[in-house]
């Protein structure tokens, strides 16, 4: 059986029920899909499978055959990060970073599609993805600084844009 | 109207570092012989960026470039002891472990600095990577040209360690009582809870979070912002949505998969506002104190008022879970009194156990 | 190690006779249930039929009649109109709409929480189940089929346009939980009011009692009770399922009045 | 300075953002097996024989463990802390919760350890369990623990964790109102994206490395080793890379199992829990009953409190001692109260232990005291945020384990969040400091607590 991993055609020898999580990981070396819950429920190994964003946990290998599948690993090219990579630096939206492959993933997909910056509609793309460290907060400030074509100084981060800090006397 | 709105505040206090004290975090640093600093430390960065803090206290304790610093806490064969992870000790503890070790190369950089220039070294500081003269800019040298010395010339490797420990405080089991603060500092925080409750569903959507947070000093205020945001929302899951045993204390129908434990997700996050004040720690680094674990404390009871005050009952059992909600509302419908009185006694809920709590040794009952 | 033997036909008679009389031989649809029970062996079928090559995807409208081949992904259904956009769009996400199909829907059985969110749907719609498995095809109403789910390969479901329909459900916030309870009201193109319920039964229920009384919907809420057998899980109780039940009916009903 | 106050990005940004952080399942070693544990199918029962022949035979079953095999079966996390251990690695004679490993297998794949796992032959004799806090103590209730219903080896072999300060009798007495209430915050899961997992690598020089997800080093490699009774550079401990932990992954729930696995085959072995292990039996933070009574003015100042604490532990003890003694010392939150009854016990019951937390011991008394103080301000028609200032704990005010507070900023916190939220509050509250008190601020009751915050 043949799959093209970001442009490179593999051959894989897993049986057809496998699903294609355990083929990029367990067979293909392919490790930025996570094995978060293998339930469908979390989201950490989201990959596009023709451009769609796809759940690989749940996707046999056989339903699969000879389609083109992008990770993470296929994004940047040349070294240079794509926006979507570059606004998740910047809005500091990965803590312990295991949820982010699906989520670049997803919003990758989003912003093909002409994703705009409107909090609901990134919501209904990336909803079903589970953060446990940020709060979600960043990862909208990212998608939508994305959707905006916002370019991102790596150097720094964004400030949050609804806070204050001062000193205080007691 | 079905949905009615409301608003709750609550105030809370957490300490840093572990109860007691007695948990001690080690860290020692190297100079490449081009200046470049190896920092050597077991925290374990859980995402919430200790080691990236610890980088920054490490750099200005120095004086050098943010980029000089490289930190290795990969394994216990490299790295110095550390407690672990926990107990909002990372910042404050860790922290202080690499501030010690870096004021000891720092010390050891200006003595040969001082013999190089033939200054005082008590004269000398360091400014983005170069010893200076303190008022005479132009006598000065650079920290990389003193690691190569003393590499070189004086055969010796600019090192220094540091271990961040506050004696275990030992307390009275009879009364609890210590005799040192059993903690390395107290920070403070409030929230207040903008809610909304659908009376015929019981369910309840928190519209806004306003939250203060007292870290003392935020050293990387977007990885404050951080713990904050991501504790509100974890705090919302504790008040409103999460619970391991739906029908506790019976242990029947747990939700083994995401679609039947109720995590928050993306949708319909409340708006956030959120202040930070700095109130600096009398010996935290950098004045820091503990943000990391406190962050979901205040949610919970702001929202439980927040739903008093939009629909006038108390729930106090958490999750608040819609099923509650309509169950206390029920109650109320029906006449049931928020509370009872009895002489100067003003009873919520059951009445207690504890005044029936015997304490004897031998047959511990209590009835409810 | 004893996988299943996998079949994987690339017509629908090729489909129809590999499932033969069904018995210990699990349908691959989409995938978003049973891959996963596979693979973690909670479930050890001796033989697997997948269908992404059965050629059983797709919708096709004649007159007023919608038919909806059983390997068509959810996320194709939400130009459908309504009830069913409303309720696919609160089945999952994104992307498990992409992958999961009406079959793998309407075959669904619950867990620690109700799936299936289309069987409710589809029974309001009247729609008409064809499958096959022992004693051959046959096409029966979604309330008829449901129950013995479990032994028939779908084929597709078809219904008439509804002249309007409405979804209501419980929708706990900031989650993206299973729907605990669900209630779908359709008024058919010759004035019937049709309600089904997810969440309220072992499977996708019709409310009769409620229909009979639907011209009140406060009244038809309160008469659904008769028609369902709640349930605790690990997302809702029985108790409060009896409590939302005649507020979603009358949500619902309310909604369809107001598409008149 | 300039670091420090800097919106630095993660030092590993990038790597997240193209997948070249390296967790633990990330790690590949040629010829891992994977380990799978057979966990107990019921919530408290006898053991009577395991027999693990069978599974041991297995082709592609390279490695089965059971207590027989571990050194030191039982070992307290916090040992050195003076919390005696009482939870095997493996059960032994009982188990006590549904979920708790009983044995582990190392085989060639997930699927043929799963098989092996079911494999093994454990005979039981189910026993009544126990869940309710409330019933730990009755004469009748079903005994959970083999220490009984609850932890009795606090400091000086109490059975729970006390607080006395000041005269709490007299301080009821002079009450104008005495306000009670109870709250009970559920258990609920950590919920790391990663779940509990670890690779174990022996090396050709006897070490083995241990790739971990722990949040503790240092921590975890001590318990691997008193469990096996080695010193510590037998043992390497590769980590600090986590995806998430939240006070779950400080449990080293994975570790000495895998490494047992790794001695027995002499193979290097992968054991990562699926999201229901995770779910279901990994470790929860607890859930609580509190019951406080609190004696109040009419005009708003509490006076004293009394309040009893039941913590439910769960099957094993683990961290909870030391979560109920940190909650004492917090239980009367952001407020002075000068005279305290404080009774906290650490109950057994059969269900998943629980464990640290974020907030550990303090979530829980946040959540009854801000509660309890609304009722209370209720039950006075006072304001809420009058009796908050009121009371909010000043310079030199003690806590309850008698310490002046030096740096206290409950007042200005208070004062920052009524300006953001648009509440006006009285012109005495809106200048109020955290300053020693005085005047109005010190009634009478205070007096007698203040301490000189110079003393620390």
């Amino acid at each position: 059986m043949n799959i093209t991993i970001n442009g490179t055609s593999r051959i894989v020898n897993a049986g057809p029920l496998t699903p294609l999580l355990h083929v990029l990981r367990e067979e293909l070396d392919v490790l930025s899909p996570k094995a978060g819950c293998q339930q469908g429920g979390c989201g950490t190994c989201t990959v596009l499978v023709n451009g769609e964003p796809r759940r690989s946990c749940l996707l046999p290998i056989a339903a699969v055959e000879g389609a083109e599948v992008r990770t993470v690993e296929g994004l940047a090219s040349g070294g240079k990060l794509t926006p979507v990579q570059e606004a998740w630096i910047h809005h500091y939206a990965a803590q312990c970073g295991f949820c982010t492959s699906g989520f670049l993933m997803a919003a990758t997909a989003y912003l093909e599609k002409g994703g705009s910056d409107d909090h609901a509609e990134i919501a209904a793309a990336l909803g079903g993805h589970v953060c446990r460290c940020t709060g979600y907060v960043k990862i909208y400030d990212a998608v939508a600084a994305a959707a905006r074509g916002e370019s991102f100084d790596l150097a720094t981060t964004a400030a949050g844009s609804r806070t204050t800090i001062r000193g205080v006397e007691l | 109207m079905t949905k009615h709105q409301g608003r709750g505040i609550a105030a809370i206090e957490y300490p840093t570092g572990m109860n007691q004290n007695g948990d001690p975090s080690q860290a020692w640093i190297k100079l490449k012989m081009d200046g470049r600093v190896d920092v050597f430390a077991g925290t374990v960065d859980i995402g919430q960026g200790s080691k990236t803090i610890h980088s920054q206290i490490v750099a200005d304790t120095l004086g050098v470039p943010m980029d000089w610093v490289t930190m290795d806490t990969s394994n216990t064969d490299s790295s110095a002891f550390c407690m672990g992870t926990f107990a909002s000790r990372g910042t404050f503890i860790g922290g202080n472990a690499v501030r010690l070790a870096a004021e000891k190369v720092r010390g050891r950089i200006l003595e040969i600095g001082g013999e190089l220039l033939e200054i005082d070294p008590g004269d000398l500081e360091i400014i983005d990577g170069e010893v200076v003269a303190k008022g005479s800019p132009d006598k000065k040298i650079g920290v990389g040209d003193i690691a190569g010395a003393a590499t070189f010339v004086k055969g010796e490797l600019i090192s220094g360690q540091g271990t961040a420990l506050k004696e275990y405080a030992t307390l009275d089991p009879e009364t609890g009582a210590v005799t040192i603060p059993p903690h390395s500092a107290i920070s403070y925080a409030a929230c207040a809870a903008e809610v909304e409750v659908d009376v015929e569903t019981g369910d309840v959507r928190v519209l806004k979070l306003t939250q203060v947070y007292d870290v003392g000093c935020a050293i990387n205020p977007t990885m404050v912002e951080g713990q904050i945001e991501g504790g509100a929302i974890q705090g919302l899951g504790l008040g409103l949505l999460e619970n391991c045993y739906p029908y506790y204390p019976s242990a029947e129908h747990r939700g083994g998969q995401f679609g039947s434990y109720l995590a928050p997700s993306m949708e319909d996050l409340p708006e956030l506002e959120c202040i930070i004040l700095e109130n600096p720690s009398a010996d935290g680094p950098f004045g820091a104190k503990a943000i990391g674990e406190m962050a979901n404390n205040a949610q919970p009871p702001a929202i439980a008022a927040a739903i008093y005050d939009a629909v006038g009952i108390w729930v106090t059992e958490l999750p608040i879970t819609p099923e509650k909600v309509l169950r206390a509302l029920e109650a109320k419908a029906a006449g049931q009194p928020e509370s009872t009185r009895d002489g100067k006694v003003v009873r919520y809920d059951e009445a207690l156990s504890m005044s029936s709590f015997q304490a004897a040794e031998s047959a511990v009952r209590f009835a409810v | 190690m004893e996988d299943p033997a996998v079949l994987i036909p690339t017509s629908v008679a090729e489909a129809i006779e590999s499932f033969g009389a069904g018995g210990d031989i699990a349908i691959i649809g989409g995938g978003t249930i049973l891959v996963p029970e596979i693979r973690l062996g909670h479930a050890r079928p001796s033989r697997a039929l997948m269908l992404h090559g059965a050629g059983l995807a797709g919708i096709s409208r004649e007159g007023t009649r919608t038919t909806i081949g059983a390997m068509t992904p959810l996320s194709a259904l939400s130009s459908l109109g309504e009830p069913i956009a409303a309720a696919v769009s609160n089945i999952a996400d994104l992307e498990i709409r992409g992958q999961g199909t009406v079959g793998g829907n309407l075959c669904a059985q619950n867990t620690d929480a109700p799936r299936g969110d289309l069987q409710g749907v589809l029974i309001a719609l009247g729609a008409t189940v064809r499958s096959v498995g022992a004693g051959g095809e046959r096409s029966e109403p979604a309330e008829t089929f449901l129950p013995g789910r479990a032994d028939r390969l779908v084929l597709d479901v078809s219904f008439d346009a509804p002249a309007a329909g409405a979804y209501a459900y419980l929708d706990r916030a900031h989650t993206h939980e299973y729907t605990a309870l669900a209630v779908t009201a359709v008024r058919t193109a010759d004035g019937t009011i049709r309600l089904g319920a997810n969440g309220a039964g072992p499977h996708g229920l019709r409310l009769p009692s409620a229909e009979a009384a639907a011209a009140d919907p406060s009244a038809a809420g309160v008469a659904a009770l008769a028609d369902v057998q709640l349930f605790d899980d690990a997302i809702a109780s029985a108790w409060y399922r009896e409590k939302t039940l005649p507020v979603l009916v009358r949500r619902a009903l309310e909604q369809l009045k107001e598409t008149a | 300075m300039k670091a420090v106050g800097a919106r630095l990005p993660r030092y590993d940004a990038t790597e997240h953002v193209t997948s070249g952080t390296r967790y633990v399942d990330d790690v590949r070693i040629p010829g891992t097996l994977w380990a799978k544990a057979l966990r107990s199918p019921h919530d408290n029962a006898e053991i009577l024989s395991i027999d693990t022949s069978k599974a041991e035979a297995m082709a592609g079953v390279h490695a089965v463990v059971t207590f027989k095999d571990v050194h030191k079966n039982v070992h307290g996390h916090i040992e050195g802390l003076g919390i005696p251990g009482d939870e095997p690695l493996l059960a032994e004679t009982h188990v006590r919760y549904k979920g708790q490993p009983i044995a582990a297998v190392a085989a060639d794949s997930e699927a043929l350890a799963q098989r092996a796992t079911e494999a093994i032959e454990v005979t039981y004799k189910v026993l009544p369990a126990l869940f309710d806090v409330r019933k730990a103590f009755d004469a009748d209730a079903p005994q959970a623990h083999h220490w009984g219903n609850w932890y009795p080896h606090f400091e000086g072999e109490m059975d729970r964790r006390q607080i006395r300060k000041g005269d709490i009798e007299q301080a009821f007495a002079d009450a104008d109102v005495i306000v009670q209430g109870t709250y009970r915050p559920a258990a609920i899961e950590h919920v790391p994206l990663e779940t509990q997992v670890c690779q174990v690598v022996p090396e050709a020089g006897g070490r083995f490395v241990v790739y971990s997800a722990t949040q503790a080093m240092y921590f975890s490699m001590g318990v691997v080793a008193a469990h096996l009774n080695w010193p510590l550079n037998k043992l390497k401990f590769v980590g600090g890379t986590t995806g998430g932990g939240f006070g779950g992954k400080v449990d080293t729930a994975t570790e000495t199992i895998t490494t047992l696995l790794a001695i027995k085959s002499h193979r290097p072995v992968r054991w990562r829990w699926t999201r229901a292990e995770e779910f279901l039996f990994s470790s929860t933070r607890a859930a609580w009953h509190m019951e406080i009574a609190d004696a109040v003015t009419k005009d708003g100042w509490i006076l004293g409190r009394k309040m009893l604490t039941l913590h439910d532990a769960g099957a094993f003890a683990r961290f909870s001692p030391y979560g109920v003694t940190k909650h004492a010392f917090h239980h009367t939150g952001a407020y002075t109260i000068p005279n305290l009854e404080f009774n906290g016990f650490v109950v057994y019951t059969n269900r998943t232990p629980s464990t640290a937390m974020r907030g550990f011991g303090v979530t829980s008394v946040s959540f009854a005291t801000e509660t309890h103080l609304e009722r209370i301000a209720q039950t006075l028609g006072m304001d809420p945020l009058e009796v908050r200032m009121k009371n909010a704990t000043r310079i030199g005010d003690t806590s309850p384990n008698g310490i002046p507070y030096t740096d206290p900023s409950t007042v200005p916190v208070m004062q920052a969040l009524s300006g953001a939220v648009g509440i006006e509050l009285p012109a005495h509250y809106r200048t109020m400091t955290s300053a020693i008190r005085s005047g109005e601020d010190l009634p009478g009751h205070l007096v007698a607590q203040l301490g000189n915050p110079e003393d620390h």
